[in-house]
């Protein structure tokens, strides 16, 4: 744990005529949570997606262990999974066939090993039912064995416990944790701080 | 983080996935499958209906009823191309998936082009022979007809991606498609009509399969862009 | 040391000055030009041999007709200059010249119907080159259409560039397909005024305009640039110092 | 050396009045047109980085 | 709550605002207003690209093409009826709002029938003229396409209502509408035709005025039924 | 405040093959507020549809001050609002617009009522930005000046809180605390309790 493996700086980033990212500065090491925070329209969601590059930014640059994401945006790309505002699931498809391509087409993946991801988010009841069917607490749990199952060392994760109960909550705490403490890193915007011993979770306000 | 790195998929195993996850989503609502058949009949079935039924009319228009038709059917079809998939937040998977996303929507054009320019390229020869083609022209038709939909489908994938932002996308990316598909159209039905008048037809298809080269290597290029551009 | 050219070219403050100093000199020129030249060609070209005094339509149909193309393909350059290079400049020149050659292209279509009303009997037939110019219009259309679909500016060049990319890779394909098609049913009945026999006096004037107009091109696109740079300037100083 | 006698004669164009003058008028209308636009881009385009100019400097 | 109760909306105030609602969202957006007309002018241009220019062909087959042209634009134009408002919620709302469901769906038909049926068949008749179409039948094809396009839009609206439940709504509601369309298609090229022809159209035009009336009573009870049901 | 101004009996409802309401009971009063609990999937969104009648009941009745809805649906449904998972504004029309035909659909409404309502939910530095250059949270904000404006009785709100950062969630408890001041009433689907005196509000968990 040496130094930061996810590093940005000096990020700008224009909707429109809105300057959203106005010089963002981030580092994040191996272990570590980073929360961000922020009113309502602060820029989080903007922030979460200009870190892996679905939004172009304008000036600044992202590193990965030290490495500007640019000059391998596909490597960065394997070793992150981002979880946006709305689980990414085809509504016709059942929880385990949708983890199936979703990240069969990352890694080579087995069977069991989607079972108990779904199993361990609490999934394992409806995980064969199209996900159409689903509540919106359960859609979001079975999006959670995602992560589970990506295995790799980075998450970006868009307001996790949306729509979970209060078990669920505590659920993306436990999965955040196990995350940390394997020496993956992750960037979560919040609401309700996710309840990570203050030590592994710093934080960064977007109001400011 | 597992202990043991996990193993990567390859290129070639992504692409296969691909694929078969798009038939299966299409398996998965078989009556969607007739869809672009059941349009293209209708569509064919409207001209007798609105000139009479004279067999001497019909079959000098036929080329053109049989391509405009076709042409409409695989369009409209493009129109869902990318768009579930953007909807639900898969095609941004697609793009963080460390995979080439040229390589994967290219899958995705290949499996569209298995659901519907197929399935048109074996009915248009019947639709034909209802309008007075005779059946020796059969193996023509259905022969422009899939290289046809598959130089479409290429195009039109463009067209799929490019209007993924816009709301009413289906309208647009006909607007858009039509003019860039006057060649194929034009080529397509000039081979139609020498098939049916039992002349060779191979050289408007050889246009035609170079149209399919062209588009073969440029459109993913040119759709994987346009994607990108829409998930900002 | 050889770069610096096509780094300034690149830069919006220059661009912004030098078109904002060029703009009189073409639009001066282009009056002048468009003046003598329809002047020459109302009056002091004679009469064609066939269309009589109808041929006049000529001086303000071929340079909007040859511009139509021409604009189309300065789009194309444009936007893939922006494309691969990451110009700003360069997306902002294809927005400028969509609306000026599709007004263009509209007029050609309009002013050739009006053309073949007397020479042909009829406004409009599906002959090649009529045809092909009308799906030239649908691919400005096309373009604007898609542009105006993206709040963002920036990523309406980008989608617009892949399209006009595209759409200027089609262009000679459009054209040669269309003719081709005509060469494979039986010719058609109706061609264009052949010029090998036309006398200097008609063809000076027409030179004359086709120049005017595309000095007149170029100074509405140098407007319409300087418009497009400032809708993409955001926090520029020298945004201050040119509007001061 | 002007090819018309008359300023009727000019203005008939010989039979194709009715064809020449749309398309002449039909044609410089359309370079007003694009004059105007384009000087109406500009001009919003200008007052627009102005305004936003301001509201910089209200920031600031 | 406030201290007054609020005075509610007359129904007839209420199927204003729907349709100045619908006017409002459609000019937000002019560059959509041509979609329908562009495609209806590309889609009949497809024929000559494909039968060749050929005049005395093409007359023969002009309102076919007309017709089927016209149907397929105004029919590509209704899959976005009553989509977007189902999915953002507000036809929920429409449904929740106290005011008659019926009456609020044929506002948005109306509406629909103003941005479309309207200017195609202002349109139709320059397309005719390309085809060869004489120009003193201009104002009976204009007349046969705005009647023939107002019995498509309600009858439409049940398609719309009924496929919005479905995913891929835009074929399907071709699929289902285009037989029961198959009247108005039937009775308005016929008098197009005799138009064309320059012989009386008064009775064809009288059967499709009948179609309108029948439809203009059932649709809307239909189209909310319909919308009810999807919304469960 | 005599009898409950809202009740429903033994309802009924299956979704597929699934018996989602068993027997539903409930009554509210007016200025009393009840919050719907229960773990992910437990059928808290079914009911509320149920409720308004966008859900169609297998058995079972609703009624409005003793009467049953079906008797007077447009009477029932003009005394309430229902603000389902996702704001049901249009992307294309600011929020201003948006309030202005969705509630103008309703009754009579000045521009002066609509920019107070926005200002009462902190969305009038955006209300008259197209709804689609919003943040998720800012949404939800247009979305809640439109329960305001109602002023009708009978509020069914599905996870009000959604997205909202701290500031919002204490905005939706005084928002509902008022309306029950004013002698409203409201059901709410909720993870977390809303925060209004205990007194005002109970709870039905549809877990057990
Ligand atoms: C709607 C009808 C028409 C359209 C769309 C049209 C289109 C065009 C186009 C696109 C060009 C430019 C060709 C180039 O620069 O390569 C052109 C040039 C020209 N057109 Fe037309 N045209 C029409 C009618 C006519 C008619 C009726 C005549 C005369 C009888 C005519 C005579 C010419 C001539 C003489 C030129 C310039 C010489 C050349 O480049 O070939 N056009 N027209
Ligand atoms: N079409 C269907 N087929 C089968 N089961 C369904 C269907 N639709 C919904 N369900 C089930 O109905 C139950 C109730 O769903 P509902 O959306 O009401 O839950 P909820 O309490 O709102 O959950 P959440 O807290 O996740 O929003 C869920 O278990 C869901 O799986
Ligand atoms: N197209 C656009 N035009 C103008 N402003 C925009 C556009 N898109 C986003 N914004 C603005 O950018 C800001 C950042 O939005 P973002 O979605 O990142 O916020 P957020 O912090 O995720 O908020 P929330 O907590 O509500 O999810 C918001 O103020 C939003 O209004
Ligand atoms: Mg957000
Ligand atoms: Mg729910």
């Amino acid at each position: 744990m040496s130094g930061s493996m996810l590093r940005a700086e000096n990020l700008h980033l224009w909707r429109a005529d809105r300057h959203v990212l106005r010089g963002v500065d981030l580092a994040v090491r191996g272990g570590e949570l980073l929360q961000l925070t922020g009113a309502n329209g602060a820029g989080k969601t903007t922030l979460l997606r200009a870190l892996c590059g679905l939004n172009h930014l304008e000036e600044g640059r992202v590193f990965w262990k030290e490495r500007d994401v640019r000059e391998d945006r596909e490597g960065f790309h394997a070793s992150l999974v981002y979880l946006g505002h709305a689980p990414p699931l085809k509504p016709d498809l059942s929880g385990v066939e949708n983890l199936g391509f979703w990240m069969g087409m990352r890694r080579r993946i087995s069977r069991e090993a989607i079972d108990a991801a779904l199993a361990r988010t609490g999934a394992g009841g409806f995980a064969t039912r199209p996900v159409r069917t689903l509540s919106a607490g359960q859609r979001r749990r079975v999006a959670l064995a995602g992560l589970v199952l990506a295995s790799v060392p980075l998450w970006l994760l868009d307001e996790p416990t949306t729509n979970l109960d209060s078990g669920g909550q505590e659920l993306v705490a436990a999965l955040v944790d196990a995350h940390l403490a394997a020496g993956g890193l992750a960037i979560a915007a919040v609401h309700h701080r996710l309840g990570i011993e203050p030590a592994r979770a710093r934080e960064l306000n977007l109001s400011a | 983080m597992s202990p043991t790195p996990p193993e990567p998929t390859a290129p070639l195993t992504a692409l296969r996935l691909v694929i078969a996850r798009d038939l299966m989503l299409a398996f998965r609502r078989p009556e969607e499958l007739i869809h672009p058949l059941a349009f293209f009949v209708l569509v064919t079935a409207l001209f007798p209906l609105s000139l009479g039924p004279e067999p001497s009319t019909l079959r000098v228009i036929a080329p053109g009823v049989l391509w405009v038709a076709a042409l409409l059917a695989a369009l409209l079809a493009l129109d869902f191309l990318f768009r579930d998939d953007a909807q639900d937040g898969t095609l941004e998977q697609f793009a963080l998936s460390g995979q080439s996303l040229t390589g994967l929507l290219l899958g995705k054009t290949a499996a569209h082009w298995l659901l519907t320019g197929v399935p048109l390229s074996v009915m248009a020869p019947l639709m034909g022979y209802t309008l007075g083609v005779p059946a020796s022209a059969s193996l023509g038709i259905m022969a422009t007809v899939a290289l046809g939909s598959l130089a479409l489908s290429f195009i039109g994938s463009i067209g799929a991606a490019l209007t993924l932002g816009a709301r009413r996308g289906g309208v647009l990316l006909s607007i858009l498609i039509l003019p860039l598909a006057a060649p194929i159209l034009i080529f397509g039905s000039r081979a139609t009509e020498l098939a049916i008048r039992g002349e060779a037809y191979l050289a408007p298809m050889e246009l035609l399969g170079a149209i399919v080269v062209l588009s073969f290597t440029l459109a993913p290029l040119a759709a994987a862009a346009a994607v990108r551009i829409s998930l900002e | 040391m050889t770069w610096t050219w096509f780094h300034r070219l690149g830069s919006p403050p220059y661009i912004y000055r030098l078109a904002g100093r060029l703009t009189p000199w073409f639009a001066w020129s282009a009056a002048a030009l468009i003046v003598g030249g329809l002047f020459g060609g109302l009056l002091l070209a004679p009469p064609d041999y066939q269309q009589g005094d109808g041929f006049r339509i000529l001086y303000v149909h071929a340079p909007t007709a040859w511009l139509s193309l021409m604009v189309y393909t300065w789009m194309g350059v444009a936007a893939a200059v922006g494309l691969i290079w990451r110009i700003k400049v360069a997306h902002a020149l294809a927005a400028a010249c969509a609306p000026v050659g599709a007004s263009f292209t509209a007029v050609a279509l309009a002013t050739g119907s009006l053309f073949g009303k007397p020479m042909w009997g009829t406004w409009w037939v599906w002959t090649p080159r009529l045809t092909s110019e009308l799906l030239l219009l649908f691919l400005y259309l096309g373009y604007m259409g898609l542009r105006a679909s993206f709040d963002d500016i920036q990523r309406a060049d980008r989608a617009s560039a892949v399209l006009a990319v595209v759409g200027i890779v089609n262009v000679p394909i459009v054209h040669y397909s269309v003719v081709w098609w005509n060469d494979l049913h039986q010719g058609s009945s109706l061609s264009l005024a052949g010029k090998d026999t036309i006398a200097l006096s008609m063809l000076v004037p027409l030179l004359v305009c086709l120049l005017g107009f595309t000095l007149y091109f170029g100074a509405i696109v140098l407007v319409r640039l300087r418009a497009e740079i400032l809708l993409r300037e955001r926090a520029a100083a020298w945004i201050r110092e040119v509007l001061a | 050396m002007f090819q018309f006698h008359s300023f009727s004669q000019f203005l008939a164009m010989g039979k194709y009045a009715a064809y020449v003058w749309p398309s002449y008028g039909l044609t410089l209308l359309v370079v007003g047109l694009n004059i105007a636009w384009a000087r109406g881009l500009l001009a919003r385009a200008q007052l627009e980085a102005r305004r936003r100019l301001a509201t910089q400097e209200g920031h600031a």
